[in-house]
């Protein structure tokens, strides 16, 4: 796959089909897998694929000064390429300019991060070239969101004074933030002044309209990368959070964020029929 | 700092009684900002609002709360009072300490706490007004009419006389809508073509009316005012300023043998056309589906015998854009077809009538083709299978109507009356013939209009059943019509030559769209609302977007007229204006900080969010940005909730005011 | 492919030619019927006049079950039967509490998941395409008057099945085997079978007219997938004759009897030949 | 409860400008008495609602937040209640999962014609707040340090 995966990239590049391919590099054997940005086919060389590619390189796609570059090609995993559609819908890419190639994935990490226990997207869908093989299998809802549905079966007192001693260790390094491909906002809300909303000091008041914002946006945008708790340096679980806005989602209207590019986005769009058994 | 002035009312004794008004005026003349608070009996008498004007100019006020009743009865009262002592009206406000404290709570110590927490918001908000002032723009004084039967022509003509320009839209190749199809009008019976054909030309003819036919809105653009209407003109294939309407073309076309449209398929017409002798304009149109020469590539005979050479086989839809002020919808109705289901759950419609099966169960409107003069019996009651004179019909009331479980619930409400009409004028040309009519009630509401159904029962011999019909199967040539008479408490089986089903009213295809892209709502029927049932009949939600006739809902012709000359005059108020003044508490967008994911444009109800780019002076391209067309936009927020970064703000209703109001609380 | 049964009491009493019929036709389509254990009567011609929770009660044990026997289809070849379960599916859907209650009146979990077919949505299961194919005779000398009777297609809502007023299933599956249904006017009028007792003139106007109009569209047989309209039109002939001195001589066969034939059983094996009326 | 007796819930509503604070008139025309525990911030419609501004009252010190607008169908914006019931749909998972007390937080649809359903709905949460007790969780999410 890895020699597929450079031959493709020196393809693409050669035929200035794109001006960048951002995959994985690593500077060592042992040392960790980054970001890498190719932009010369003699390069493509550089590219790696192994269980340590854990970020989700579409956030790169966004940011100026990758867009500056040309067209790119992006290498993603089956949870990342949900990421594209998104941010297609919400007007921040245009995908014929993107060329997406698709790495059929048997989970990251070892062992396998829990997403990737509960993956059923092996395999990409929505890219334009995918290598490898892999059959998916289907994962029912209850299974996805196991950890989820553990976590809820604790009392509400318990699950408040969960979070209390969580987000105390918080430390406002917006790490959270800056991983995540969807939130591609130029000036953050919690940077807004007059009026500020969300009070900015790393106390618990501020820790927590951080983290209800920073998981509220991404109601119904969330792909499920993991990243932001992947990188919580204190190491707090902020996938809870995500997921409870996805089960949501998928409970009460079947959404599943980027997995369809023709349904609309989930916030902004309504139906008569919505279910509102909690407004009295 | 904000110079405030509060004035707390007693409203008599309906606030004193249980708000110590005193306590509260003392208490707010200590918060910040706040140079002058006093209590008055009746605050918006005149002496009242001589007392706000007075201490506006004696302390220097900026902004003024008043703490009386809900701001629905009063706040435009005192944004006038201020307004006229140099305060800016946006920087009103009130406390609602009537309404939501005195008349609710009538332990004076709560009572008297929660007023002043109240006034104690309405302070922390006036703080942070901002003076706005009117949103102004110039009115285009023309005005679009779609749709082309009476209510159209009638709205048209109005506005017309009135002198301003009007635009004419139809989407069939002749105004006249369906009543120039009908034979003779209820109650008076007087021939619908002769009062409605004058109309017609005096439209066409009229210096200040552009007609449109054979055309259709493609797109709106724009707000009150300043729409700009998109016209698909389609393709007619005749150059209508050459041709003469002499008839040459249609009497030589060799394909003759195409349903007639305006005969609702009980007559043929040829491939080139007019739908209807008096039609207007009197210029054909070609059925490119029909015509020989467009089909086959041979033929056009029509363009060698056209002495005017109009026409052109190469004709394309066109595209014409008309800018107006106003729109006008009167797009009027279709029947029900009663073989489909009314509505899509699965319950299917009237097949146990047999309409489409045998060909002698018609629709009311064909019965009207039958019974005119014009249409392709000549007037005589000829039923369609055989041509022979039927010598007992069934009319069916309520097909379609009333019946929530085939999905319609509403009552067509035309049909009693129409029922009676044709019953009526069946009896008046076949004498020995039978008339039934099939009714759950008859519903004969109107001027002259139960005298009508009267008369058709007993001078005319009509007979009344008071049942449904349960189904019509056909025996041997005759229609068997089981139905029940619940009166008699029997079942009845009618043998009838012909049945005529009074289909349901509903709005004309395609209305759906048409209103969305005019911002519209419409309900689960397709009939467009109205923006109040009762005292605004004929306006929409969609500033600057009138509806009349059936499009709103099931109505007959004197109906559809009235309601068209209010559309008319409720377009006249608006062209009575040089300019359009709106209220300017309305949103808008941060250009720099927004990140440009147009969650705002995909809310907002008005379609009012824009996609824009932002550029610097020198016209270089800096980023994307929503932007929002003050014209459009009606100030409900919605983009503010969803906005991920905070770029979009409210007027009146701001972020700061919000958080200021609830930081009062603490 | 095997499926749940519920025969209803007249499949095991007056109408056990029906029985017969239905489960010689579908053996020869190897579909297999799996009869419901311990079922009871589903109370369709009395219960709901009686006490509604007993009319719910009753088709909800059969449900139950049905689900406890882990039977996603069941088959109830009598429409009073079907329509029972239907309605007691409908209702149990979407309400927890009246499920809940009724657990606890039949001693059985119940959640209304299995799926109630009648006769003719069956055949529909297993393909009109493939019983074409089965086939090894036609039944082009017979122009049926496919009849549906009062509770086949009603009440829409609840059945969901064919058009209420206007069904066609029947003719498309009998034309598939080359038969030659008629157009007629009687297909979803009521035969009268449930006043059988009460009003026997009105029963008898009833039939006299459904067989009157069916002969009158050129039709040689009539075809019923229903065990009341079978006994009422089929034994009931003697007495129309009587009464309006007509002998309609109409043989009246169940859906499953002309499917058979055409899969080249024998009329005894559908038991036909118990009919009343015979060729 | 005894300790709770000298509680006075604070209750912040949010409602829309055209059918809830009518209805609210509506419940003071027909002088309809309710507990004085309600503070009110009139917006124009429930679409401008957003999740901030129940956090914020929370973080202002409210025992309890009602939001209420036009029923479906009703919005004078045709759609901004529509949206409204989507994002407090997905809301509410998000505040369940923090273990917020969702007692706390109510959702009508009182129309202008619903005097009495304001005066019905206001008294059942005052009633329930106090039951509950002061809001003190998120009392000590306020004042707890870094």
């Amino acid at each position: 796959m890895i020699e597929a995966l450079r031959e493709l990239a020196r393809r693409l590049l050669a035929e200035e089909r794109v001006r960048v391919v951002i995959g994985y590099g690593q500077s060592s054997p042992q040392g960790p897998v980054h970001p890498l940005f190719i932009t010369r086919a003699e390069d493509a060389e550089q590219l790696v694929w192994n269980r340590q590619c854990f970020s989700n390189l579409t956030a790169y796609l966004t940011r100026k000064d990758v867009r500056a570059l040309g067209p790119a090609a992006v290498v993603v995993k089956g949870c990342d390429e949900r990421t594209i559609t998104v941010l297609e819908k919400e007007a921040q890419l245009e995908r014929e300019r993107v060329f997406v190639v698709g790495m059929v994935c048997e989970g990251m990490g070892d062992p396998g991060l829990p997403k990737c226990q509960v993956c059923d997207r092996h395999r990409p869908r929505l890219a334009d070239e995918t290598l490898g093989e892999a059959v998916d299998r289907e994962v029912p809802a209850l299974e996805r969101y196991a950890a989820l549905e553990a976590f809820l079966a604790r009392p509400a007192e318990q699950r408040m004074a969960y979070w209390q001693e969580e987000l105390a260790r918080c430390v406002k390094c917006y790490a959270c933030r800056q991983v995540c491909p969807l939130c591609y906002c130029e000036r953050c809300i919690v940077d807004k002044n007059r009026p500020a909303v969300i009070d900015t000091s790393a106390t618990l008041k501020g820790n927590f309209a951080w983290h209800i914002t920073r998981a509220f946006h991404l109601a119904g945008r969330c792909v499920a990368c993991g990243e932001c708790a992947r990188v919580c340096p204190v190491g707090i679980d902020l996938t809870l959070l995500n997921q409870s806005l996805a089960r949501a989602a998928e409970e009460a209207y079947g959404f599943r964020a980027g997995e369809d590019p023709r349904v609309e986005p989930l916030v902004g769009s309504w139906s008569p029929q919505d279910r509102e058994d909690f407004i009295r | 700092m904000a110079r405030i002035g509060v004035f707390v009312c007693w409203c008599g004794e309906n606030i004193a009684r249980h708000v110590d008004v005193e306590a509260v005026a003392s208490g707010a003349a200590t918060l910040p900002g706040v140079r002058t608070a006093l209590s008055y009996k009746y605050m918006c008498s005149e002496p009242g609002q001589a007392l706000i004007r007075r201490k506006i100019a004696e302390e220097g006020l900026d902004a003024v709360v008043v703490s009386a009743c809900s701001p629905h009865m009063h706040l435009r009262t005192f944004r006038r009072a201020a307004e006229g002592a140099g305060v800016n009206p946006y920087r009103v406000e009130m406390a609602n300490i009537r309404e939501h404290c005195s008349w609710v709570h009538h332990d004076r110590g709560e009572a008297t706490a929660k007023a002043a927490d109240l006034v104690r918001m309405a302070v922390a908000k006036a703080r942070l007004d901002r003076p706005l002032e009117p949103i102004c723009v110039p009115v285009a004084r023309r005005v679009m009419v779609v749709g082309g039967g009476v209510a159209g022509i009638q709205a048209a003509l109005d506005v017309a006389d009135a002198g301003h320009q009007v635009v004419l839209l139809e989407r069939e190749p002749s105004i006249g809508g369906k009543m120039a199809g009908l034979s003779e009008t209820f109650p008076t019976l007087d021939c619908s073509q002769c009062i409605l054909t004058p109309r017609m030309v005096e439209a066409a003819q009229h210096p200040n009316i552009t007609l449109h036919t054979y055309s259709e809105v493609e797109a709106v653009e724009g707000f009150v005012g300043n729409f700009r209407v998109t016209v698909r003109k389609r393709a007619r294939y005749i150059d209508v300023d050459r041709c003469t309407g002499c008839g040459q073309c249609w009497n030589s076309c060799p394909s003759k043998k195409n349903p007639s449209e305006f005969d609702y398929r009980l007559g043929q017409r040829t491939a080139i056309y007019i739908p209807f002798p008096q039609a207007v304009p009197a210029r054909p149109v070609i059925d490119k589906d029909a015509c020989i020469k467009l089909t086959k590539g041979k033929c056009g005979l029509c363009a060698k015998r056209c002495e005017a050479q109009a026409v052109k086989f190469d004709d394309e839809d066109r595209l014409v854009v008309e800018e107006v002020g106003a729109v006008v919808v009167a797009t009027g109705y279709r029947l029900y077809d009663p073989r489909t289901p009314a509505a899509a759950d699965g319950i299917s419609g009237y097949g146990e009538y047999g309409y489409g099966k045998y060909a002698d169960v018609i629709d009311s409107l064909q019965f009207e083709r039958l019974a005119s003069a014009s249409g392709p019996t000549a007037g005589e009651i000829r039923r369609p299978s055989d041509g022979a004179v039927p010598k007992s019909i069934v009319f069916v009331s309520c097909v379609g109507s009333r019946d929530p479980a085939k999905g319609l619930s509403y009552c067509s409400k035309v049909c009693c009356m129409y029922n009676a009409k044709h019953a009526m004028l069946y009896r008046h040309k076949v004498h020995d013939g039978a008339a039934h009519v099939f009714y759950m009630d008859v519903r004969a509401g109107g001027k002259n209009y139960d005298e009508f159904v009267r008369r058709a029962i007993e001078q005319d011999g009509a007979r009344y059943h008071r049942g449904r019909v349960s189904k019509i199967t056909e025996r041997e040539g005759k229609l068997i019509v089981r139905g029940v008479d619940t009166l008699a408490g029997e079942a009845i089986t009618v043998e009838a030559d012909m049945v005529v089903l009074a289909a349901a009213i509903r709005p004309a295809e395609g209305v759906e769209r048409l209103a969305q892209k005019l911002g519209v709502g419409y309900d689960a029927f397709g009939f467009l609302s109205e923006s109040h049932p009762k005292l605004r009949p004929v306006e929409t939600n969609a500033a600057g977007v009138f509806v009349c006739g059936a499009c709103q809902g099931p109505k007959d012709i004197p109906e559809s007229v009235a309601q068209a000359s209010a559309a008319a005059a409720k377009v006249l108020a608006l062209f009575s204006r040089d300019e359009l003044s709106r209220d300017p508490e309305i949103a808008s967008v941060n250009e720099l900080t927004c990140a440009a994911c147009f969650a705002c444009e995909r809310s907002c109800p008005y379609g009012a969010v824009e996609r824009a780019e932002l550029r610097n002076g020198r016209g270089e391209f800096l980023k994307r940005t929503a932007r929002i067309n003050p014209g459009l936009c009606m100030g409900c927020g919605t983009c503010v909730a969803v906005c991920p970064s905070k770029s979009v703000d409210l007027d009146g209703y701001s972020e700061t005011q919000v958080y200021a109001m609830l930081k009062s609380l603490t | 492919m095997e499926i749940g049964y519920y025969p209803g009491c007249a499949l095991h009493g007056s109408s056990n030619d029906y029985e017969t019929s239905v489960r010689a036709c579908l053996s020869a389509l190897d579909v297999g019927l799996k009869e419901l254990d311990d079922w009871l009567c589903c109370g369709a011609s009395a219960a709901h006049s009686l006490n509604h929770k007993l009319s719910v009660a009753l088709p909800a044990r059969n449900l139950a079950l049905a689900e406890r026997d882990g039977m996603a289809e069941l088959l109830a070849p009598c429409p009073m039967c079907s329509g029972a379960l239907l309605r007691a599916k409908a209702a149990l859907h979407g309400d927890a509490r009246l499920r809940e209650e009724m657990g606890e009146i039949i001693e059985l979990p119940v959640a209304g998941s299995a799926e109630v077919l009648n006769l003719v949505q069956i055949f529909e299961r297993a393909g009109i395409e493939r019983i074409r194919e089965r086939a090894v005779r036609t039944l082009e000398d017979y122009r049926p008057a496919c009849y549906y009777g009062c509770l086949l297609t009603r009440p829409p809502q609840t059945t969901r099945f064919d058009d209420c007023e206007q069904p066609r299933s029947m003719e498309s599956l009998l034309s598939a085997l080359g038969a030659e249904p008629v157009d007629w006017a009687f297909r979803t009028e009521c035969c009268g079978a449930g006043m059988t007792v009460a009003r026997e003139e009105t029963v008898l106007e009833l039939a006299h007219r459904i067989l009157s109009d069916a002969a009158a569209r050129g039709a040689n047989c009539l075809v019923v997938a229903c065990p009341m309209c079978h006994v009422n039109l089929d034994m009931k002939q003697a007495d129309v004759a009587r009464r309006f001195a007509v002998n309609h001589q109409m043989i009246v066969y169940y859906l499953s009897d002309l499917v058979g034939l055409a899969l080249g059983l024998s009329p005894e094996a559908l038991g036909v030949d118990r009919h009343f009326v015979v060729r | 409860m005894s300790q709770n007796n000298g509680f006075d819930p604070k209750i912040i509503a949010y409602v829309c400008n055209w059918c809830t604070y009518l209805g609210a008139d509506l419940a003071g025309t027909n002088r309809l008495e309710y507990p004085a525990s309600v503070r009110i911030i009139r917006l124009p419609c429930t679409g401008r609602i957003d999740f901030h501004l129940i956090v914020k009252a929370f973080e202002s010190g409210a025992d309890a937040v009602l939001v209420s607008g036009c029923h479906p169908g009703d919005c004078h914006y045709t759609a901004g209640n529509f949206h409204a019931r989507r994002r407090w749909t997905l809301f509410r998972a998000l505040l369940d999962v923090l273990g917020i007390e969702m007692d706390r937080i109510h959702f009508t649809w009182i129309s202008a014609a619903e005097g009495r359903k304001w005066q019905e709905v206001v008294t059942e949460i005052t009633e329930k707040t106090k039951a509950l007790g002061p809001y003190r969780a998120y009392r000590r999410i306020c004042e707890g340090g870094a």
